[in-house]
């Protein structure tokens, strides 16, 4: 029987051997780095248009008028519709009490929409119709219910981790450039192209969202359901090796 | 074995081997390591700037100075307010689950009438009605010892012409009967606690559950070299601390009082009061030290010891807990030792029509209640005092379900204290007279409202609503709103006027003589803070805190010291069964040595029969076995010398 | 009806007869089985176990039951690698053995960590200072190991190895099977060893803390020593229950007397060390921080009663009874001490297992009871039951015992 | 496993003296690290609802109390008896029993201050840790976390919600830590050389005798640090070597007796005594 596995290798032999091993071999390479890692994820849109370039050109605002440091040193990430309200200045009551007036279900936010009530459209901001009917929606699905906007976070981090704002508030992207070899896995090396803004924003947020007329959609992981821009937590340890913090667990954890 | 088979294996292997030179299958280990994180059924985190408001929460009887802790406008946490004397960073138990309760699914949701939701509206129609039918006979029973709230109710009940003001039996009730009933003094009595040099507790479980005790905790605290003694039937936590426990059993505690008294008369002490000369008669020839041994055990030279410590201190303080006559005695002796007693002011009323404090305390709910229209506020007669409470009508205005909410046959729905304005005026007990305001923290989410509000609205008083109230009564305080509302107290250092107080001695001298009732042993009822009180269950975070002492499993535990055990023929565990007064309670017996021999110790605040799971049929209800004695001299009703009988199941 | 798939020249009971006893084995199964659905889906809340018994019956069974299956590698490094002839009349059943309390293990496992879909984290994010690191490590791995030792005796049964390809594949596997035993025998020595270590690294249970040589502390050793002594005449026991409830004679005496005298002098070797550590331990290191001998027993539950008869009864008796030829070589007192023998090992893993999280270390604290309730007995059960299944199926359809034809249909000849 | 040194300790002094018992400190912690109330039902569980009810908090071997609450009693009789309560949150070992075991680096103890830290969604549950740790002071989720239902809108931001099957522990309420050095960054002071009272715990916070104080060990501007020098302060179990950042104070010898196994020098087994939780 020995015999036998012998002419078995001779098969082998003939059929040319480790040809078979290699197409399948490139086969899934190619695969696996073009293909595959796509279709981990799905896009989700933010709940309505929200145009950075308006507020920040149109508007002259600053980043800090909207996110900013509290006197704690926590940080206020996203507006809250307090903020908001300072310039949208529809007053819920008013609006509320003449949508009732028009017989609308204050939840119908199409038919509220649509009925252009006074109260709100006199107070909107915006020139285009497109921007005028984003600005509209925000003020009917949440500004008058007095809802916050679920925004999705880019960065979006999960309840088990602490970020502090402030303790990175400090970097320098003309710093770090010196290292954007050793960091090139962490930042996308695009961000150390061309004069260093005075804010680090771009290092983890989204290149220039300041000048971000239509914020891209959102790309979350199927298996995880964390954004793609989520940085996972060895390239924070990158980074603090890097920069030579601590990377304990509880640096970071909660 | 085929040729393409061969080729299809090393293909396969090949594509193995393949997929591993990318980050296909290294990223999604990845991202299914973090999947097993993500648990959907788990709650997520609010985030948002935290805030901790300042205000006041009355869920523990004296009331607590809180600041609600709030992310993003959410409240999730209550800790105490540094500005304010009341808590100087502490805060009791029950007031730390605040946010819970408030939270809590037992919350009521609607105005009911006999279980059927109604609008406010009709509520007060159908009360405005009851109440021109019952005219005069009407009562108001409030659980809450400090707030203006009471004002209000007093105002109604004065306009309804009746005087039937009820509070829930307390020490404050207690010390008022004394010193304003029997010795014709005015305003109300505090401690000096963190000043005093000698602290004798006769009978005051001051750090665990009497008075202010978040107050007292902080005096314990601060007073550094200050010697606390504790006198009473059972080592409490107070006594833990304390340098001392004195066992004596709380009928005696008066007669014990006085046995000090002799002591310090003896030592040539006086007061300028009118029977001065016939309360040192009395006391010399009834309460010699030999008779006062002899009538509660106390033995003679521990008295003379703690009175040699008194006389000896600079700033000594007794401070009494129990009857009217403990606290009859404590008061004269504390004026012949002059020491850190105080005598506070009364605040002045919004409600012109309203009684004072004291009045409102004169009322003897032991006694019993029946009325026409019964309005019970945030109190618990009928869990704690289910004999003695009667009503054609009850009205029970509450945030929480209750028995008393559940026996009423109107529930008016008050929004939690974190949800509403109120105040807290001198809790009783406090070294001066002071005034705290709390303002609303959260937006309520239910269809409730404020009882004063409800109030005004059925009797004219002047008020539109209850915040109008509230800022009369600051001006009457002589605050200033905005300091009350940033959660600094207004601390008043006068003190009234005791000129012409006497000693009642005629009284005390018959009153201080124990008077025990007929069961085989006496009953030593004591109240822990996070096992609830009479008004408020235990809260939802608490129970884990509550220890085998006082329950195990759903069974209440009461303690009593080896000798009792042995004397009943009961041990540790067994199962035992006590009555008295009218009624009886199921226990396990748990031997403690620090209970008085001849006494069985029992935690008050169990044995709900209505509530949330957290309460709700955990251990047994120990104001079904309280005995109501007369104190006959005195003219006032006490718990005090409660005996049950014990008997093994 | 099934007799093509029968074992050579070997006869078996009904398919009908068959049936009726898995159906009983898997109906067992199925009890046990409705209890780790309830541990699941509900929580671990559901067994006995609680703040003060982390570890528990699950525990003490997966101990218990590795050590016993240590009869397979111990058995294999005899016979594959000091090339004992004797012992390969044995060696199939001690694979099969080792297989099912392995797997068996794994499974209670997957039931004792709250977490089981985070269990492979063991490899992921490993502490190399852990010995249940090591211990998760080898397990694993030795499992592959018995499952490819496994493998031959499956494909060698008898229709199966018809097939050319797989006849080839059970041969070389044969072939290389030397390998494996080594491979296995040291991954099992690793593992039994750190199942020990678990314990002995324990600095705040003094019932369990051992000092050590370099990062192992003494029951390391010992647990080695303690599974090499019993796990030989644990196979034998189950050889001897096949033989009792297939009415045949599987393995000759001679063998299992040979084990017994591998287990007991092995078992010798690990009293006289036993005995050693506790003695060092109740007058050296308990006194040091304080505690004494007494201190670590409480009542009956947890009377001093429990260490000596671990150390006396099942370990001295037995040990005795295995070396001494006279009483080895009669039947009945084999199996005696074979039993004593698993008793004892089984006991040393529940005493290392709960006295030690028993004794309340802080004075004030207080002696707990600890009761598995039917949720933990059910799924041990269950495994028990698998192991039988396992069995069963083996005995009916594989070549389990070389010696079965011979013993039992060519005798007298 | 090494020990590793820090220049920050942060670390306790309870004083027994002053601890009634009253169980604030226990609330508080378990409202700022969301503990939820054990509850017998869990209405979303169908399984759970088939059988046996979830233990509540009457079974205190199954609470999950961060902060546990003893009751010490010198075991003598009437009148000589005395009691005292001894609070346990993590003694936040120097020399951990718990981190070396854990297989996959759950729990570590390697951040400036000296905490130990327990990583939840990294924990597999084996409870080994449990079973290193002297003091009782690692808890298991025996079950699923369950709030009444509206209970779980008002939870702390501070501390993450953990799913059945994890062990977790005290952890010196740390991101109030996190928080602090956020402050005095905002400040313009130096986040690792905090002022005392800077960084408090909920417990220490919350308790009305301030039995508890926290602060920097190696700080000699924190109270702590001298505190935990007086002659009347000890540390649970030192025999053992664990090295514990908690330290207790007690005027009272049998209190002090208690801390710790003094049998082999003759002593009798601490006295008899109850567990409280």
């Amino acid at each position: 029987m020995g015999q036998k596995v012998m002419e078995e290798r001779k098969a082998s032999k003939r059929c040319g051997g480790v040809l078979p091993f290699i197409i399948g071999f490139l086969a899934t390479c190619v695969l696996g780095w073009a293909v595959l890692p796509g279709l981990f994820y799905v896009e989700v849109e933010q709940p309505f248009k929200f145009s950075h370039t308006i507020h920040v050109e149109g508007q002259g605002m600053d980043c800090e008028s909207c996110h900013f440091f509290r006197d704690d040193g926590s940080y206020a990430g996203f507006p809250t519709n307090e903020g908001c309200a300072e310039c949208h200045a529809v007053d819920p009551e008013e609006a509320m009490e003449a949508i009732a007036e028009a017989g609308i279900d204050a939840n119908d936010y199409d038919a509220i929409m649509k009925a252009e009530i006074g109260a709100i459209e006199d107070n909107l901001a915006s020139e285009s119709d497109e921007n005028k009917q984003a600005e509209r929606e925000y003020i009917v699905k949440y500004l008058i219910q007095g809802k916050e906007v679920p925004w999705l976070n880019y960065q979006y981090q999960p309840d088990n981790v602490y970020f502090s704002h402030k303790a990175h508030e400090g970097l320098d992207i003309a710093e770090l450039a010196e290292m954007k070899k050793e960091l090139s896995s962490v930042v996308d090396s695009a961000v150390f192209e061309g004069e260093a803004p005075e804010q680090n924003c771009n290092l983890c947020h989204l290149k220039d969202i300041d000048k971000n007329d239509t914020p891209p959609a959102f790309q979350q992981n199927i298996l995880s359901g964390y954004s793609k821009m989520t940085m996972k937590m060895w390239k924070c340890e990158r980074c603090h090796a890097l920069k030579g913090q601590p990377n304990a667990c509880y640096t970071c954890h909660k | 074995m085929s040729v393409a088979r061969r080729a299809f294996i090393q293909m396969s292997v090949g594509a193995t081997v393949g997929i591993l030179f990318t980050p296909t299958v290294w990223t999604a280990l990845d991202d299914v390591s973090i999947w097993t994180q993500n648990w959907p059924w788990i709650p997520s985190l609010k985030y948002g700037e935290v805030k901790g408001v300042p205000t006041v929460s009355k869920m523990c009887e004296s009331g607590c100075a809180v600041k609600v802790r709030t992310v993003a406008g959410e409240a999730f946490g209550t800790e105490g307010n540094m500005d304010n004397p009341l808590s100087g960073g502490g805060i009791c138990p029950l007031c730390a689950n605040g946010v819970q309760v408030m939270n809590s699914p037992t919350r009521i949701k609607a105005p009911m009438l006999n279980g059927k939701e109604i609008s406010w509206d009709d509520a007060n129609k159908l009360v405005s009605e009851k109440l021109a039918a019952a005219g005069s006979k009407v009562a108001v029973i409030s659980g809450d010892q400090t707030g203006t709230v009471n004002e209000v109710f007093s105002g109604l009940l004065a306009s309804q012409g009746s005087d039937a003001f009820y509070s829930m039996p307390s020490d404050m009730q207690a010390a008022d009967k004394a010193w304003t009933g029997l010795m014709g003094g005015s305003g109300q009595i505090g401690y000096d606690m963190e000043n005093a040099d000698v602290v004798l507790l006769a009978g005051a479980d001051a750090l665990e559950s009497w008075g202010p005790t978040v107050a007292n905790m902080k005096a314990f605290a601060n007073n550094e070299n200050g010697k606390f003694i504790f006198a009473g039937p059972m080592q409490t936590r107070t006594a833990s601390v304390t340098s001392k426990w004195v066992p004596v059993p709380a009928e005696g505690m008066a007669a014990f009082t006085l046995g000090i008294t002799y002591y310090v008369l003896q030592a040539g002490k006086s007061v300028p009061a009118a029977d001065f000369d016939q309360f040192k008669a009395m006391v010399i020839s009834g309460y010699t030290p030999a008779k006062v041994e002899a009538a509660t055990g106390v033995k003679a030279d521990a008295m003379a010891e703690i009175a040699k410590q008194l006389l000896a201190a600079d700033n000594p303080v007794v401070v009494p807990g129990g009857s009217v006559a403990a606290n009859g005695a404590a008061f004269a002796l504390n004026l012949l030792l002059g020491g850190a007693m105080k005598v506070l002011p009364e605040f002045g009323k919004a409600v012109e029509t309203a009684m004072t404090r004291s009045e409102m305390l004169k009322q003897d709910i032991l006694k019993g209640v029946s009325a026409d229209v019964l309005m019970v506020y945030e109190a618990n007669p009928f869990y704690a005092l289910p004999e003695q409470v009667k009503g054609a009508f009850t009205v029970a205005f509450d945030s929480v379900e209750t028995e008393t909410t559940a026996a009423a046959d109107l529930v008016l729905p008050t929004p939690h204290a974190y949800e509403r304005a109120d105040d807290l005026a001198t809790p009783y007990g406090v070294a001066s007279a002071t005034y705290s305001l709390g303002v609303p923290v959260s937006k309520p989410t239910l269809n409730v409202m404020n009882a004063a509000d409800f109030v005004l609205g059925l009797a004219d008083l002047g008020f539109e609503n209850f915040d109008e109230v509230l800022e009369a009564k600051v001006t009457a305080v002589g605050a200033d709103m905005d300091e009350l509302a940033e959660g600094a107290a207004y601390v008043l250092e006068e003190s009234a006027d005791v000129s012409g107080v006497t000693l009642a001695a005629s009284v005390l001298g018959k009153a201080a003589v124990p008077v025990k009732g007929t069961g085989a042993v006496a009953l030593a009822p004591y109240t822990l803070l996070n096992v609830g009180t009479a008004n408020q269950a235990t809260t939802p975070n608490a129970p884990c805190t509550i220890s085998n002492n006082q329950l195990i499993g759903d069974n209440m535990v009461v303690m009593m010291a080896s000798a009792t055990a042995k004397k009943l023929g009961v041990g540790v565990g067994s199962k035992v069964k006590l009555s008295g007064g009218n009624g009886d309670c199921e226990a396990l017996v748990q031997v403690f040595e620090g209970v008085l021999p001849g006494v069985v110790a029992a935690p008050l605040g169990m044995g709900h029969t209505v509530g949330d799971e957290f309460s709700k049929g955990k251990g047994d209800n120990v104001y079904k076995i309280l005995t109501v004695s007369s104190e006959a001299a005195a003219g006032a009703s006490t718990w005090a010398g409660s005996t049950v009988n014990v008997a093994k199941i | 009806m099934d007799s093509k798939l029968f074992p050579e020249g070997t006869q078996r009971c009904s398919l009908g007869q068959f049936s009726i006893w898995m159906a009983f084995l898997f109906a067992v199964f199925a009890w046990g089985f409705y209890g780790a659905v309830l541990v699941l889906y509900n929580g671990i809340g559901t067994t006995g176990l609680d703040n003060y018994f982390g570890f528990g019956a699950w525990i003490t069974f997966d101990l218990a039951v590795i050590a016993l299956g240590a009869g397979a590698f111990f058995t294999g490094l005899l016979k594959y690698i000091l090339k004992i002839k004797q012992l390969e009349k044995i060696i199939n059943l001690t694979v099969i053995v080792g297989f099912c309390c392995y797997a068996g293990a794994m499974l209670v496992l997957v039931l004792d960590v709250g977490q089981p879909t985070r269990a492979w984290f063991g490899y992921w994010h490993p502490n190399v200072h852990s010995m249940l690191t090591e211990v998760i490590f080898c397990i694993t791995c030795y499992l592959t190991v018995l499952i490819i030792e496994f493998v031959p005796l499956i494909l060698e049964q008898k229709q199966l190895n018809k097939i050319p390809f797989i006849h080839a594949l059970a041969h070389n596997m044969h072939v290389n099977m030397a390998l494996f035993a080594g491979i296995g025998a040291f991954l099992s020595t690793f593992h039994q060893g750190s199942l020990g270590g678990m314990y002995g690294v324990l600095i705040g249970r003094p019932f369990a803390f051992r000092e050590g040589f370099f990062i192992w502390p003494w029951t390391f050793f010992l647990f080695v020593l303690s599974a090499v002594g019993s796990g030989p005449v644990f196979t034998v026991l189950v050889a001897t229950l096949m033989e009792k409830l297939t009415g045949k004679k599987l393995v000759d005496f001679k063998t299992k007397a040979l084990m017994g005298k591998i287990a007991g002098s092995m078992l010798c070797v690990y009293l006289f060390f036993k005995i050693l550590d506790t003695w060092a331990w109740a007058n050296g290191y308990l006194p040091s921080v304080g505690l004494t001998f007494d201190d670590m027993f409480h009542g009956f539950i947890y009377g001093k009663w429990l260490m000596f008869s671990e150390i006396i009864l099942c370990g001295v008796v037995p040990a005795i009874m295995l070396v001494t030829p006279s009483i080895r070589n009669r039947p009945g007192l084999l199996y005696t001490a074979a039993i004593l023998d698993c008793i004892g090992v089984s006991l040393n893993r529940y005493i290392f297992t709960v006295q030690t999280i028993a004794f309340p270390v802080m004075p004030f604290d207080s002696w707990q009871l600890y009761y598995p309730n039917w949720v933990e007995y059910a799924t041990s059960i269950m495994i028990i039951a698998f192991g039988f299944i396992v069995i069963s199926l083996s005995y009916r359809y594989l070549p389990v015992f070389p010696l079965e034809t011979k013993l039992n249909y060519q005798s007298g000849k | 496993m090494q020990t590793k040194e820090f220049k920050i300790q942060w670390g306790m002094v309870i004083d027994i003296d002053k601890c009634t018992g009253c169980g604030a400190c226990m609330v508080g912690c378990q409202v700022e690290n969301n503990i939820a109330p054990m509850t017998k039902k869990d209405p979303y569980n169908y399984v759970q609802a088939l059988t046996t009810d979830r233990d509540d908090a009457a079974n205190k071997l199954k609470t999950l109390t961060w902060m546990n609450v003893y009751e010490l009693t010198n075991g003598e009789t009437f009148p000589n008896h005395e009691t005292a309560y001894l609070p346990r949150p993590c003694m936040q070992c120097g020399n951990p029993a718990c981190v070396p075991v854990c297989p996959v680096v759950a729990t570590e103890k390697n951040e400036e201050g000296g905490i130990v830290s327990q990583i939840y969604p990294r924990c597999i549950g084996c409870r080994y840790c449990m079973a290193a740790c002297p003091y009782h002071a690692r808890y298991f989720n025996w079950f699923d976390p369950l709030w009444p239902e509206g209970m779980d809108k008002g939870l702390s931001p501070s501390t993450s919600v953990r799913p059945r099957g994890v062990v977790e522990k005290c952890s010196f309420c740390h991101s109030r830590y996190l928080d602090a050095k956020d402050k005095a960054r905002q400040d313009g002071d130096d986040p690792m050389n905090l002022a005392d009272g800077a960084y408090n715990t909920a417990c220490a916070d919350i308790c009305p005798t301030k039995a508890i104080t926290f602060g920097d060990l190696n700080n000699p501007e924190h109270k702590v640090h001298e505190l935990a020098k007086s002659k009347n302060s000890y540390r649970l179990l030192e025999k053992l070597g664990l090295a514990p950042q908690v330290y207790y104070m007690s005027e009272r010898e049998w209190v002090r007796e208690l801390g710790d196994n003094n049998n082999a020098d003759g002593g009798g087994h601490g006295a008899p005594s109850k567990s409280h939780g």
